[in-house]
């Protein structure tokens, strides 16, 4: 019955081979059959997974699928071993399903590019290491999925290589999110060597038994393990590497920068539940650091021209309320806006993406406008992710897993009013900029014609994203909406339950409260950027909206805080002083060597008497002691 | 016997000395030759009638001959001033030393012998084909596999490069 | 048979060697150098053999039969390459095949 | 006393033979090639040899300036020496032998072996181009062919269990190892051909080429114990055959084995002869290619072959 598991990163990864290697010599179509037929097959097999899974779940809530030994050395093992659970199906089904949709997307996306193998070779690779990641049942092998989808997003960010741009972008993306990859390997490294294993389940046991809530170690490991995964989500202060990751072609970003691999961290945060709840203040920096980056991101989101950067930022700004939502303790409702904003964010970027594709790669969404007549079908997908997002109350699926958010940070015992603030101002910021991208590019007049209308292969996929944004939401509805809960039930058999404070507090409040926001964020946006008031022009002229627009100078602070003061240190090191004692080493070694090296003359004969001397003289020792 | 054992010793060690002293290349091989030779005979008389005529055949009848084979291509022999002026008297004083050491050492080594004598017995050389092919079987496998690549390794050493080339060939 | 001591026989054996050491450390002409291996090589057989037939064993004799076949391979092998040295160099001396000595120095 | 009877009389059976051979030689050769040979001093040219040994005797034994007198005066010896002494371990008959060795075949093949030297050094000695080629050549064809000359013996030595060649003549009353043995015997005598350097094996010589080669510089004696060496040989290798392969001195006893003996051997000294006066002369590198591709890997066959029918039959 599990048998099969192992073929749902298995595919991908064949097929990935298969294009590398043969790219060269298969037409486009095998190509992209390949590449979508491959995500697609791995789709289908996850899905049968979930019918099996859900017909006849397991006791403990898993269950694992060993292929091989992968190594064992001295006290550890590891085995390729994939382990199915609620989470990593959840996981994988929105991998595979948006993957699938993103792929097919692509085959037109990337029709006339010279790197359409390359390209699909690389995606097919992601999905695989990204499914390798969700699926791992052991740390290591996710360590590997891990830095597989790293890998694949710095191929994909420098994907056109030829624009040095590019190239610094991938480079960033990859040197950035690697300090917190080494914080995360020094974290597995400290898990090893206290509690003896890498097997998550074990893992989490052993940690359960062994350490005490807010014990030194698992205060370190979970902090450390959220060093990586603040790399991997780019949150707060390792979120200056997603912007700029926007280089790269619009599906990667949907895919790798919007769905998929920025959440990985939420995943890993949400697997190792346990320990992050054995650190309680390690959970509240979850929560904080969330808040601030969803409000940081906000505003920067705000004042960003570039399409992509828009939502890049608030791509940011959504994950910082999933991992609000973790630091609450809100585990089911962080996976649950994990899975719908993979949905409504993969929409808007493949719908940004086709604009951008289909305006002559124009990113400037101040030239753009007037489009919702030419591009009916992107317009009316994008304006349904987009309320997504802004979280429309109650049509949209955005709305119902981010109340859930903003109520958990209420009303859980992790929960506080001043995290609940931020994120209901965060949800104001993002209606507004929401809002301000649909009436700049789609109403207003037109500046850049499209060139074509969008074929078959692009809006198939932005209507069933569509469709999913729309009803998305209905799977879990809130206590006092029908109390249709069939998502966090699914989830309960892996992760626990929120915690309430007190029963006090009246939902529909909040719930009332966060449309308000919403709605008035949609308002303010149509008067600034609908009705073109005149603060809106003063205000993207001003200071404080360079800062936004800089992303709150990050890039400034840190090249001026770490670039820079290690350039001074090279350049003060030139002469590589510490290097000054290796080289009297050196030197004095030299100096022996010229001094040996007077004997060695090349005298055949010297070499013999010599060697005979020796000889004799140790045999007189030897035969007269 | 012992009178032969000392006649055949004497010369065995006058003609090696002989041998190593001449500066004509064939005259030294001749005497080494004869001091092989008469090696031989001391193996005939301490009961080694095989390894005597493997002397002969092998040392004396082969590789000597493969000496000079050498040394006629090489045509060398007559470079008497030139051996002259490698064979300085004062060359002789560190060796002859060492040498001297050593036999030093081996008289004192050889004094725990006490003055053994030995009634040697014949050994027929089924013994010794026996002896190789039963208990030393590996060696011998692995001296074939030495001799093998003794010869491929003199055969590619030795091969020489065509030094004329046509003048079409060349460049 | 022969009675001669064993000590006079070993002595034998160990003054050729000394013999071909000492030709091998003044000659400076390589085939004289080869030549005085081969002595050399020959004086540790006729050891191989004294001492075979001081205890009447076949061992001795084998041994023999073994540097025989080192001598062969050895001579065969080092006979060519003087005559690539001498190809090489034009010269028969032994000092002149230093040009992997250290040009620094000296 | 005996003793010195015996060899007085091997060695003087063997000049004597040696010596008769060069007028039979002569005598034969002009009769397979259809011309007149000695026939001049005495009945049938008999005296010729006579005539021929005073000649030798009393011509100017010249040593040339430039030859290295001592090894040019050696070398003949060396010949001559290694030729006579091998005939000490030929079983003439059951009785009638110098030396009855365990080790009697290696002692030939000792012999054999230090046989090259006389050419080797004879001609270097001469100091003369043609000569010292005839040498180079001399070397590397007896070094070539004393390769499977001593293996093709081994065939026998298997069979009789013995290197002792009255044993090996004992054990062949029931069948001449010629027989089971015949590659063994072709390669020998082959081999024996090359040895005693005769045509068509006399590339060392080649007057064509050489001008007679390792011996040109010679004359007089010097040249006389080149001259006889040869027929020496020939009659070597004769009694070599006779006895490894033909049953020595084995025969119908209505005739004692000293007859069978001579018998047998001056069967293949006329042999020796008629190839002389038959075969023309191979080239250098065809009589090498001919000993290490065909030659050595049939005697090495014929070694595995043996050994192995030897094994079964035990």
């Amino acid at each position: 019955m599990t048998a099969y598991i192992p073929f749902i990163p298995a595919i991908p990864l064949l097929s990935s081979l298969i294009i590398i290697l043969f790219g060269r010599i298969l037409s486009k179509k095998i190509v992209a059959f390949l590449g979508v037929g491959s995500v697609s097959l791995s789709a289908i097999i996850t899905i049968i997974a979930g019918i099996n899974f859900i017909s006849s779940t397991p006791e403990n809530g898993s269950y694992t699928v060993t292929v091989w030994n992968w190594l064992t050395t001295g006290g550890f093992s590891a085995n390729i071993a994939f382990s199915v659970d609620a989470l990593s199906l959840i996981f994988c089904f929105v991998i595979t399903f948006v993957g699938a949709l993103i792929h097919l997307y692509s085959v037109e996306f990337m029709d006339h590019d010279e790197g359409f193998a390359r390209f699909f070779a690389y995606m097919n690779l992601f999905v695989s290491s990204m499914l390798i990641l969700v699926l791992a049942d052991n740390l290591l092998l996710m360590y590997l999925g891990w830095e597989g989808v790293g890998l694949c997003s710095y191929l994909l960010i420098g994907f056109w290589y030829k624009e040095p741009e590019n190239g610094y972008a991938a480079r960033k993306a990859f040197i950035v999110t690697r300090v917190g990859d080494t914080a995360m390997i020094i974290g597995l490294f400290l898990l090893f060597i206290n509690l003896g294993t890498l097997n998550i389940n074990e893992l989490m046991q052993q940690a359960s038994l062994k350490w005490a809530v807010s014990s030194p170690l698992a205060i370190l490991s979970a902090a450390l393990l959220l060093g990586g995964a603040l790399g991997k989500s780019a949150q707060l202060p390792l979120q200056t590497w997603l912007p700029d990751a926007m280089a790269g072609p619009s599906p990667v970003s949907a895919l790798i920068h919007a769905a998929t691999m920025v959440t990985a961290g939420v995943y890993l945060i949400a697997r190792t539940h346990v320990l992050f709840a054995l650190a309680p203040a390690v959970q509240a920096a979850v929560a904080v650091i969330g808040a601030a980056t969803l409000i940081i991101a906000g505003f920067s989101a705000l004042t960003q021209h570039d399409f992509k950067r828009v939502l890049a930022y608030s791509t940011i700004s959504q994950i910082g309320y999933m991992f609000l939502a973790l630091g609450v303790g809100a585990w089911s409702a962080a996976v649950f806006h994990f899975m719908i904003h993979a949905f409504f964010k993969a929409l808007l970027f493949l719908g940004a993406g086709a604009v951008i594709h289909l305006l002559h790669h124009e990113h400037d969404m101040f030239k753009m406008g007037g489009l919702w007549k030419k591009l009916p079908i992107i317009f009316i997908t994008f304006l349904i992710g987009s309320a997504s997002l802004a979280a429309l109350p109650l049509i949209s699926a955005g709305f119902y897993s981010k109340d859930a958010i903003l109520w958990f940070a209420w009303s859980s015992t992790n929960g506080s009013k001043w995290l609940w603030l931020a994120a209901y101002f965060g949800a104001f910021i993002t209606s507004i900029y929401t809002f301000r991208m649909i009436f700049v590019t789609f109403f207003g007049e037109a500046k850049t014609e499209p060139t074509h209308k969008p074929g078959k292969l692009m809006t198939i996929p932005l209507v069933v994203l569509a469709i999913i944004s729309l009803i998305g939401g209905f799977i879990e509805l809130p206590e006092n909406f029908g109390h249709f809960q069939i998502f966090s039930r699914f989830l309960s058999t892996t992760l626990p339950s929120v915690q309430l404070a007190g029963e006090s507090h009246n939902e529909l409040l909040f719930q009332i409260l966060s449309a308000i926001a919403s709605l008035l964020g949609i308002y303010l946006a149509y008067l600034l950027y609908f009705k073109k008031s005149s603060f809106a022009e003063s205000f993207s002229n001003s200071q404080l909206a360079n800062f936004f627009y800089k992303g709150w100078q990050f890039d400034w602070l840190y090249d001026k805080v770490f670039v820079k003061p290690l350039v001074w240190l090279s350049e003060i090191n030139k002469n590589d002083f510490v290097d000054k004692i290796y080289t009297a080493i050196a030197k004095a070694t030299e100096f022996l060597n010229s001094l040996l090296s007077r004997t060695q003359q090349g005298r055949l004969r010297w070499y013999v008497m010599v060697l005979t001397a020796g000889v004799v003289i140790i045999l007189t020792f030897m035969l007269n002691l | 016997m012992n009178t032969i054992f000392y006649i055949a010793g004497a010369i065995a060690l006058l003609s090696s000395i002989l041998a190593i002293t001449n500066r004509n290349a064939i005259h030294a091989l001749l005497y080494l030759i004869l001091s092989l030779l008469s090696i031989s005979v001391i193996f005939y008389i301490l009961g080694a009638p095989f390894i005597a005529a493997l002397e002969v055949i092998v040392y004396a009848g082969a590789i000597m001959v493969l000496f000079i084979f050498v040394v006629m291509m090489l045509n060398i022999g007559l470079e008497e001033e030139l051996e002259n002026k490698w064979l300085k008297p004062r060359m002789w004083i560190l060796p002859s030393i060492i040498a001297a050491i050593l036999l030093a050492n081996l008289i004192y080594a050889l004094r725990v012998l006490e003055h053994q004598t030995v009634t040697p017995q014949i050994i027929q050389p089924k013994q010794i084909g026996i002896s190789l092919f039963t208990t030393y079987l590996l060696a011998v496998e692995l001296s074939a596999i030495l001799l093998l690549a003794g010869i491929i390794g003199a055969y590619h050493i030795g091969k020489q490069k065509k030094k004329i080339i046509h003048r079409f060939l060349k460049k | 048979m022969v009675t001669v001591s064993l000590e006079v026989q070993i002595l034998f054996a160990g003054l050729l060697f000394l013999i071909g050491l000492v030709g091998l450390l003044v000659r400076r002409n390589i085939i004289f150098m080869l030549m005085s291996i081969e002595i050399m090589l020959n004086s540790a057989g006729l050891v191989f053999v004294i001492a075979g037939s001081h205890w009447a064993q076949a061992d001795g004799q084998v041994m023999f039969i073994f540097i025989l076949t080192v001598a062969a391979a050895e001579v065969s092998v080092g006979l060519a390459l003087i005559l690539q040295m001498y190809h090489h160099f034009k010269t028969l001396d032994a000092d002149a095949l230093n040009t992997l000595r250290d040009k620094n120095e000296r | 006393m005996e003793y010195i009877f015996i060899i007085a009389g091997v060695l003087l059976i063997v000049l004597t033979i040696a010596a008769g051979l060069i007028w039979v030689e002569r005598r034969l050769l002009a009769l397979w090639q259809d011309r007149y040979g000695p026939n001049r001093v005495g009945p049938f040219g008999l005296f010729q040899v006579l005539a021929d040994m005073i000649k030798i005797f009393f011509k100017e034994d010249w040593i040339p300036p430039f030859a290295d007198k001592a090894v040019f005066v050696i070398a003949p010896g060396i010949l001559m020496i290694s030729i006579l002494l091998t005939f000490a371990i030929i079983p003439f008959t059951d009785s009638f032998f110098v030396l009855d060795s365990n080790i009697g075949l290696l002692f030939f093949l000792g012999n054999s072996s230090l046989g090259v030297y006389s050419i080797v050094l004879g001609g270097w000695a001469s100091n003369n181009k043609y000569s010292l080629l005839g040498s180079i050549r001399a070397s590397a064809q007896m070094l070539t062919y004393e390769v499977f000359m001593g293996l093709s013996l081994m065939g026998v030595v298997m069979m009789s269990d013995s290197f002792n060649l009255r044993e090996i003549v004992e054990a062949q009353r029931g069948m001449w190892f010629v027989f089971p043995q015949f590659i063994g015997f072709v390669v020998f005598l082959i081999a024996g051909v090359a040895e005693t350097h005769r045509t068509p094996f006399d590339i060392p010589e080649a007057e064509g080429e050489l001008v007679a080669g390792y011996h040109s510089e010679y004359s007089g004696m010097k040249f006389g114990m080149f001259f006889v060496g040869e027929y020496l040989g020939v009659t070597l290798i004769s009694t070599l055959i006779v006895t490894l392969f033909f049953g020595g001195w084995l025969g119908p006893s209505f005739l004692p084995p000293a007859f069978w003996f001579f018998f047998k051997t001056a069967f293949f000294i006329c042999f020796f002869v008629l190839l002389r006066a038959s075969l023309p002369r191979p080239r250098y590198d065809q009589l090498m290619d001919f000993g290490w591709k065909i030659l050595l890997p049939l005697v090495l066959l014929n070694i595995l072959v043996t050994g192995a029918i030897i094994l079964y039959l035990q």
